[in-house]
């Protein structure tokens, strides 16, 4: 637990890090966004970390697979860059990102429902 | 639809997401939970589809198409039992996906005229360059987890001398051509690729010399990674849904990967870099298996007949027999005789946390039956017959007793102090730890050396005879 | 200090309040937690004090200075019994705080500007009128709730007819006033101080009707809205640390409202707007009280020597007889005579949650022995003899029994299944519920009319004879 | 739980009630800037319900006291007011407003940690 908290806290001293580098480099306001997205990125790591360290180990597996589709999450950014007109090269570069996120993405969920349904057919 | 909205429909789902996660908190509401996480995934491409930068969505739906068929393909034709290389090489695929977005990035239009601009954006940079080295590693030491988990020839574990010095070498060089990469925007995509070559090189040696009883630690903390690669995707495009989706994933491989590492009490650091120190002490294995017993089918079933309460552990050995349907028949065929089973489950029995649960679960064994190690531990002496299926190291005495043996200090099934211990496996060769089980020896212990799936299948026949 | 170093300080005093709020999870942790907060808060201010905003810092010290003083006194003061007040205090002083916080933007120079301006800033404006309104709504629902803890004379529980419509209108009003204020900006100073005294006034007529018992589940709302105060606050001036204590504020109090009123059985409205009904069924206290036998602490003294197990079962009299430190002599002394003696704590025993265990930590009685309700439930037949110290509702019988009685449905410590009950308080006048208690006529039952601390200690001093 | 979950999901809704209207009132990157700071507060609730759910019921008095003190946070805000030169009005509402918070926060913190090693001093 603290071991991980602290992985946190690491976090925001990488992110004081890099904002206050970026401070130095551009100026005020885009820095500030950063560093709220830096809060975000925190907070988020809090949540995990309370919510999983409560799921059974009987569950850690689908766990496993279910958080793996979810990381597929790029999917988004391949989408971004296959459908804005950027050029032949990041377009096609995009759409192989789309076909790979999709299949971690779709390919997790559907093998962890697989699995969990396995687990509700006992009584 | 106006950027504003888009945001909005990645707060909900982000917030999806974080209500699927607490879904798997209670076997019972997992399935919603996993489908939660599902719809959230579909709000955020669709609306991501629905971007005003967006000219063209038919590459995307064209890339969706195929990516799905192929992934659901996959994930309905997969044997259970082949869990561990399927996550592995999804988790592959992941890492990919990012580094092609990267890329695709540093190509595309923004960037273009970022650089153009002339002002520093060494933030986005940064997060670029780290998403591709991440995703990289990802790609290929997951690729590489996944070759070794279905046990393809060439992928034996390799290691030779000055292993940890290339590593390190490549380590640096990578994180050094980032820097470059981030200095000199102008060079950014040469560099970048580069980089990525390196990473890539930097995945395979990496994980080619860890033991294929460890891929488990390794795809979490792979996976725990593309998390955090997403996140930095996140940082690039500005967009807090991958900033939470991923760190989300980094937290629970971080955590999964702790787990398991002290349910087999060994620091994460000797699992990635320490190739299993062979010990000195413990004895070799002629002498120990010096009076092995071994017994038969019908013995084995006899013995049944007159027990009250029987105890299963199951092992990696079970998955690879697929010997869990057997188990069941001879389960309810001991329950009809009310006969009390109980199943003993090691934290790290199989191949992943929970991997044997999946495989009982898959044979329709009611979850109640299954008990966690301490559980079985103190009922142990209630035991009259211990059937050890295809289960060595968690099993294995000497974790107790040898200190300097490599598995010191592991938590095991104390199935020795059981009435009577029935080991199931085909010859005495070790588990994956490599070190010799003198509970083989034991004199409460009787070898049956078959195929886990046989064995069993046969008890049962001989039973009912 | 540029403004990014202090919203870095501000995440770090941030992720340190999560830090410190985690150990008060676990007993051992909690001081350090909770200095922990107090580190976070003070990194938070001094690195606010650094802001290049800030032209004079002497106002601010000396305000700090002052309010230290008055705070640091009156904690320090205040009887461990009246925790309950003190809490409510603090927590209109700070509704106060964001009032005038809200006010002192729209008098300050950046509200002028971005007036002059003249672009639109709804969103500022909509946080300032709902911290200026729940700031408001504080400040004098706590004061009247201290009010009544206090047992001050011109607090009685007032509650005149139409008492509802009027809170009704004065919360339709306060609305319609932050409406106005932010649709004429321009008047926004007027419509704001408008506002915050009706809802001033809402505060008063909101909690005045509400019965003293049920000051805590107030309190414990009302916290959590000025937790929400701080985060409307933190979206006024765009600061993430306001956003996220307040949040974190928030949830503990919504969960501390349920928790209070799930042990209490009664919903959340039931307890704000519900006058409790007096229930027709339940008999007139004369029946009831028909056959109540009476004892002196002498008896109760023999009875003791002779038990083998006591229960304890603390109610709100002991927090106003003070007797938790005669509590602890006579536990001691039982215990030397190896009598064991264990508490029943009831969840909502008391006017706080947890009001019991603070008490008798006060007196240094081992928290292993205060057991949970279910738990001494279990085990109340092997129970000799069982005081019940100051408890009225917790341990009434009409909960079980009579469904339309006020507290029906309401978990209670079933003291009437001991083998003897021993009740001390010093009249038949019934609890919070305003009911009467068969229990003090069971044939098992003993009344002990006497103030609880002078009873316990003439117990302890004719046991020792 | 889901109930509070719920809330936070409402919270969510609000947000996403406010940010529209917002967004229709004033241009994209202001607007975006206001959906990060919902985020961070929906996070935060997340965070606040993950945790506090496992606090121990002997704590809840504490719990309630530090929190109320955690609540003083206005006490920045406060601090903004009193030191800018807003002129004499605001610096005067912010002085006071100093006192009062200063008052819940020290008084918060102090009253909690007395309570606090009671419970430690228990063995
Ligand atoms: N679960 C996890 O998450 C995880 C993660 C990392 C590491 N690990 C490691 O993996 C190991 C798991 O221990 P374990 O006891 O489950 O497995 P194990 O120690 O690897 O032993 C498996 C045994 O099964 C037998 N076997 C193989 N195929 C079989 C078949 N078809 N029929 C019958 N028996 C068969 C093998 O003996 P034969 O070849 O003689 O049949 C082998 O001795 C532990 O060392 C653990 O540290 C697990
Ligand atoms: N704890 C919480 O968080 C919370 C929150 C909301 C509501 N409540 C309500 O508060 C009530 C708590 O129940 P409770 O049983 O603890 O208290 P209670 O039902 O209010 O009864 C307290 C009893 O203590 C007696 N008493 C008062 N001063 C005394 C003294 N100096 N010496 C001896 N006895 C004295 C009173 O009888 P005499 O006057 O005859 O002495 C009274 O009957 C419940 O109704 C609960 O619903 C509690």
């Amino acid at each position: 637990m603290n071991h991980v908290l602290m992985l946190a806290v690491q976090d925001v001293a990488n992110g004081v890090a890099d904002a206050t580098s970026e401070a130095a480099a551009s100026g005020g306001s885009s820095a500030s966004h950063l560093i709220l997205l830096i809060t975000v990125f925190v907070l988020a790591v809090f949540v995990g970390v309370e919510i999983i360290t409560k799921i059974p180990p009987t569950l850690h597996t689908p766990l496993m697979s279910g958080s793996n589709a979810i990381s597929g999450i790029t999917l988004v950014g391949a989408v971004l860059a296959t459908g804005g007109d950027n050029g032949t090269l990041a377009t096609v570069l995009g759409f192989l990102a789309v076909v790979l996120a999709t299949m971690n993405v779709v390919g997790g969920f559907v093998v962890t429902n697989r699995m969990l349904a396995m687990f509700r057919s006992k009584k | 639809m106006s950027s504003d909205l888009i945001d909005l429909c990645y707060l909900v789902a982000a917030v999806l997401f974080i209500v699927g996660l607490k879904g798997l908190t209670k076997p019972r509401m997992a399935v919603r939970g996993n489908l939660i996480g599902a719809a959230a995934m579909l709000l955020a491409v669709v609306a991501t589809m629905l971007h005003q930068d967006i000219v063209s969505v038919t590459g995307i739906l064209v890339g969706v198409a195929v990516g799905s068929v192929v992934g659901v393909i996959l994930a309905l034709k997969i044997e259970m039992t082949a869990m561990p290389q399927l996550v592995a090489l999804f988790n592959g695929l992941g890492g990919g996906a990012s580094v092609l977005v990267a890329g695709a990035y540093l190509a595309g239009k923004e960037f273009e005229t970022r650089l153009a601009s002339g002002a520093c954006f060494a933030d986005v940079l940064t997060a670029t360059a780290a998403s591709g080295l991440i995703g990289a590693v990802t790609l290929s030491g997951s690729l590489v987890a996944f070759g070794k988990l279905q046990e393809l020839k060439f992928m034996r574990d390799v290691s030779f001398g000055g292993q940890k010095i290339l590593n390190a070498v490549l380590a640096l060089v990578s994180l050094l051509l980032c820097v470059l990469m981030v200095m000199q925007p102008a060079h950014g995509v040469a560099w970048y690729w580069l980089m990525s070559l390196v990473a890539t090189a930097l995945g395979i040696f990496l994980v080619i010399s860890i033991g294929g009883a460890d891929m488990p630690v390794v795809i979490a903390l792979l996976n725990s990674y593309s998390g955090l690669a997403a996140s930095a995707t996140g940082f690039v495009l500005n967009n807090n849904l991958l900033i939470i989706a991923g760190s989300l994933v980094g937290a629970s491989g971080i955590i999964l990967t702790r787990i398991m590492c002290e349910a087999m009490n060994r620091s994460l650091w000797a699992v990635l870099f320490g190739t299993m120190q062979k010990s000195g002490s413990s004895l070799s294995s002629d002498e120990v298996y010096a009076n092995v017993k071994s017994t038969s089918p019908e013995e084995v079933a006899m013995m049944l007949e007159v027990a009250q309460k029987v105890l299963i552990v199951p092992g990696y050995g079970m998955a690879v027999a697929q010997a869990q349907h057997a188990v069941r028949d001879l389960t309810n065929l001991l329950l009809k005789k009310d006969i009390d089973v109980v199943f003993g489950i090691h934290p790290v029995a199989g191949r992943m946390p929970g991997h044997m649960n999946v495989l009982l679960a898959e044979a329709d064994i009611a979850y109640e039956r299954l008990l966690e190690m301490d559980e079985v531990n103190t009922m142990m002496d209630q035991v009259d017959v211990a059937i050890v299926l295809g289960a060595n190291d968690v099993v294995n005495p000497l974790a107790r007793t040898d200190p300097n043996s490599p598995i010191a200090g592991m938590p095991i099934i104390d199935v020795d102090k059981a009435r009577t211990v029935i080991i199931v496996k085909r010859s005495l060769s070790p588990g994956f730890a490599g070190i010799a089980n003198p509970l083989f020896a034991a004199d409460n212990a009787l070898m049956l050396f078959a195929d886990g799936k046989q064995a069993i299948a046969e008890i049962t026949k001989s039973f009912e005879a």
